[in-house]
């Protein structure tokens, strides 16, 4: 199998993971979400990751291309991560191109994503939304060293996220639904934030079952 | 809660079939997406107005399609804003030559996807404007009036821009005045119990006995402030106080009033209630024109109500009196 | 639950100031009297309809006042028929030369009090005739229809008979086609939740999760049986048995329909259950008209909804067609 | 004081009591209700009364007069209660006239005050309403000898009046609101039975202290 080969399966194998984890804790994103928002985070990310997977069943395009199909359709689940998260999948698509998918180009494609889901939002670090997981990952994926391997860099990379999610907590929300509540989206983590950990960790592992 | 369902992640396509199949009178589906135009549209020549959102609200958005009123609604799923993708097929089914104007409650999700919309739209050279409907007192400070949140509100909005469309008006005239109804329009509401999303079991929130919430969405949210329960009289000066202090500087004495309820709330408390709304109005030295007391703009079923104030003037009176006729809102 | 209030005593009284407040455009007060008539009534050669009974069901009663619908409307307390004197003080107030029709849903309460108001206004000279509703076919066996009670068929009836009466038919017509209108109108109902009267902390009855009640009534009487939750579609199934094995032996394809809530069953759910409702009448053959997916005889907050199916003909039909203007039904 | 001051006293009395038991037993009377019917009874019976006791406030009629006055004034608490209740109390007023008011006066004119309470409702013993207590009392009451004070008389005849109502339980409702819930009605006594028995209880301390 060629290269190419191996980050399309992964990025399909990870489409299936991500609904997997997402769909095991629907309840409590929207939960979460539900403490000072709409509550449908849960459904939301559900609904544009089983259009994602649909998306990417019948082609056998490279990773770049099945990122830009996911998007496209995870896009469709509406709301503000239907838009961001369905953003995020086709931008950074769109910079991996034909790869190479190493550590250095996947980083690239990466910090393409977050910044144009940061254009698209207008939310900075600190406004309580899923910026404040991706950011953190990304930033830290770009400091590893130039030598690892992509899932060496991703592993060393998670603890950013959870750590950037888990502050999310202490938080005001000023930006999305919660933001009108204001003090009463304090103590709960950002919903986004933490399906964006789910997301990052069903990719540690898709890559550990793909690359091994 | 949600009782009548088939598979919850169905609800939406159910629910788009169900009211085309019952309003077929008023509207058709937009082939190939999520949203539902009037007989009839495109109107050549005039401006399209196109309103959208979550589902959960009814009658917003898809009871207000229809002559002297929107082009074309763009349905989400509960709580969800439609998907760009889907405001731009709509949008295209209804677009003329004379122009768009989309027209939403001023909520994160709704915002990222109308305005990518609306570039594509753009781009493609179909003249779209946007006018956020901003009427909730309770969900940002005065100053920041264009960070606040779209609730009933939606209405005197839809209203007055569908008439100006109908009417005949340049894009840049339907535009203004939607955004004039709306800098005019103030709304604040209290909540009395949450709403349960299909398919789920527990409500968005509970309201302690004794307590009720001030500041409501129409999302389930609940409000920015908890607060002891009071009487009707109470509660009727609570919401004029919060309105009234936001008067427009050239405000005349005619206000349009909307008593909204949120879809668990009874009619017959909301006359008790517009009772007191009433009286006060009448004492403030205001007049009340043609208000309604309703459920204009739901929240599923939460328990709860608001009040909406919109400051008439000789311009937008005759726009709230045409005609139009749509599935849940018929004047003539 | 009922919140919004000041002195539960005052409900009523509160309820109807508020509402003719709110509505003053189409109703006034019946001066010394609980009840509301329309703008310019008496209309003089014309028969006078009367609708009346408890409150907690608007826009059942007075929501359907006003020209094309009913002369009058006679508001009792929540769930308590309003009383012969006051009957007879609201017909008093609208009865024209050609006569007065007593049209109301049939419980033992309203027609003791409708009787003797009734049994008074004949003594006057009054030409006074009664059709009461007996839409709800859960409420007693076939054979024996003039026992059963009236739900939400209240509201064909009430429409078919004031446009009759607008149109300027004799008593004996507007009698004759309200008794004709009820004989081919039958409804079937599911309830998921009771509600709560004013001033009260719990509900008239209570659904254990996983079930609902078949067969309810519009004043938070439980169902006549209880049965497990089902599906959109298999309540939609049984709705319709109900209903069609009632067909009118002389039934044509045509009916009107109507789905109804009771207070707290969201918009967007009875139109999931609406497309269920659409597919099995197109199935039967059936061509339904003009329905109608909407809040139009309520129990205060109950959860739950009714179908009704009135089976038309050519002189049914106009009559449901033809224009009024009320607070909660406008038809132009 | 004549016997038709004490009669009058002994209404006005008895309208005060029977206004604080129903009012004590207003949820009560509800929760019956609402078994199979409406759950409105107690409320309806406390307007009725309410304002039957306003009614009588203001003139010093006799017995008769004055509970005529009270029915009109009950009546307009609407419901089936409001009508059947309000026409018995009118009736037994008409009835009794200026008196005397002696056991055999009071119980002819309770007789016709049953009467039309039975041609206005159309109920028959057994249908589970208010006449199945009230019938077996104006029946217990006829049945004493007639040398005996209204007051023992009234005693007398009271078990009858409780033992109909509580015999109301096992019966199927065929009559007012509840008879639509056929079988759901078994296992609760008829709210309006139960409420009558107050009544009648009221009326027995009534005279207990004004005739004392
Ligand atoms: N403007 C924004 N920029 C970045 N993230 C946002 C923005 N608005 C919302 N979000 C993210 O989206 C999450 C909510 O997603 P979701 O509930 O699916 O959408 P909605 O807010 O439309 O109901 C928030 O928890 C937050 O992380
Ligand atoms: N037709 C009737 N004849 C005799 N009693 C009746 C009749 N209908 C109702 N009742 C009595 O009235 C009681 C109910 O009164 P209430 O709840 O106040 O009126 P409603 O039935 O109008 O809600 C019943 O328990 C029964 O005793
Ligand atoms: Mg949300
Ligand atoms: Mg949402
Ligand atoms: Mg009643
Ligand atoms: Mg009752």
């Amino acid at each position: 199998m060629g290269s190419s080969e191996i980050a399309g399966a992964v990025v399909r194998r990870w489409l299936a993971l991500a609904l997997e984890v997402i769909t095991a804790h629907e309840e409590e994103l929207g939960r979460l979400d539900a403490a000072a928002g709409d509550g449908d985070h849960g459904a939301t990310m559900v609904r544009g990751l089983r259009a994602a997977n649909v998306a990417v069943e019948k082609t056998s395009d490279g990773a770049g291309r099945l990122l830009i199909e996911a998007g496209a359709a995870f896009s469709d689940a509406g709301g503000a991560s239907g838009a961001l998260i369905g953003a995020l999948l086709s931008s950074v698509g769109r910079a991996l191109g034909e790869g190479p998918y190493d550590a250095a180009t996947v980083t690239k494609a990466l910090q393409a994503g977050l910044s144009m889901v940061m254009r698209l939002g207008k939310a900075q670090p600190g406004d309580k939304t899923l910026i404040d997981a991706l950011k953190p990952f990304v930033d830290a994926l770009a400091a590893q060293p130039a030598d690892q391997s992509l899932m060496a860099a991703w592993r060393a990379a998670l603890p950013a996220a959870q750590a950037g999610a888990a502050a999310t907590r202490e938080m005001v929300a000023r930006r999305g639904r919660s933001a009108k509540l204001g003090e009463r989206s304090l103590g709960h983590p950002d919903p986004g934030a933490t399906s964006l950990v789910y997301l990052l960790q069903a990719m540690e592992a898709a890559l550990t079952e793909e690359c091994a | 809660m949600t009782k009548l369902y088939n598979d919850p992640t169905d609800f939406r396509e159910e629910l788009i079939e169900g009211f085309v199949a019952a309003y077929g009178r008023f509207v058709r589906r937009v082939p190939g997406a999520s949203g539902v135009m009037a007989l009839g549209a495109p109107w050549p020549g005039k401006v399209a107005l196109v309103i959208g959102g979550g589902s959960g609200h009814y009658p917003a958005f898809c009871g207000y399609v229809g002559p002297g009123l929107a082009a074309a609604a763009v349905m989400g799923n509960v709580f969800a804003a439609p998907s760009a993708e889907q405001i731009y097929r709509v949008t295209k089914a209804v677009a003329s030559d004379a122009g768009v104007l989309y027209c939403y409650g001023n909520y994160s999700g709704d915002v990222l996807n109308f305005d990518m919309a609306e570039l594509r739209c753009q781009e493609e050279g179909i003249d779209v404007r946007t006018v956020r409907v901003t009427d909730d007192v309770a969900s940002a400070p005065r100053g920041q009036e264009d960070e606040r949140r779209g609730i009933a509100g939606d209405f005197f909005v839809f209203k007055i821009a569908g008439a100006a469309a109908a009417r005949g008006d340049s894009l840049d005239e339907v535009e203004r005045l939607a955004r004039k109804a709306n800098a005019r329009t103030r709304s604040f509401g209290v909540a009395f119990g949450g709403c349960t999303l299909p398919g789920q079991s527990a409500p968005l929130f509970t309201v302690e006995p004794g307590r009720m919430e001030l500041g409501l969405g129409v999302h389930g949210e609940p409000g920015v402030q908890s607060s002891h329960m009071r009487s009707a009289r109470e509660i009727a000066d609570l919401l004029l106080d919060a309105l009234l202090a936001e008067a427009p500087s050239d405000a005349g004495a005619t206000v349009a009033v909307l008593l909204n309820g949120l879809g668990a709330t009874q009619y017959e408390e909301m006359f008790v209630l517009y009772k007191d709304v009433h009286r006060r109005l009448l004492a403030e030295g205001l007049s009340p024109y043609k208000p309604i007391v309703n459920e204009m703009v739901t929240s599923l079923d939460m328990a709860g109500c608001s009040l909406t104030l919109c400051w008439l003037d000789a311009e937008l009176t005759p726009l709230l009196d045409a005609p139009c006729a749509s599935p849940a809102y018929i004047n003539c």
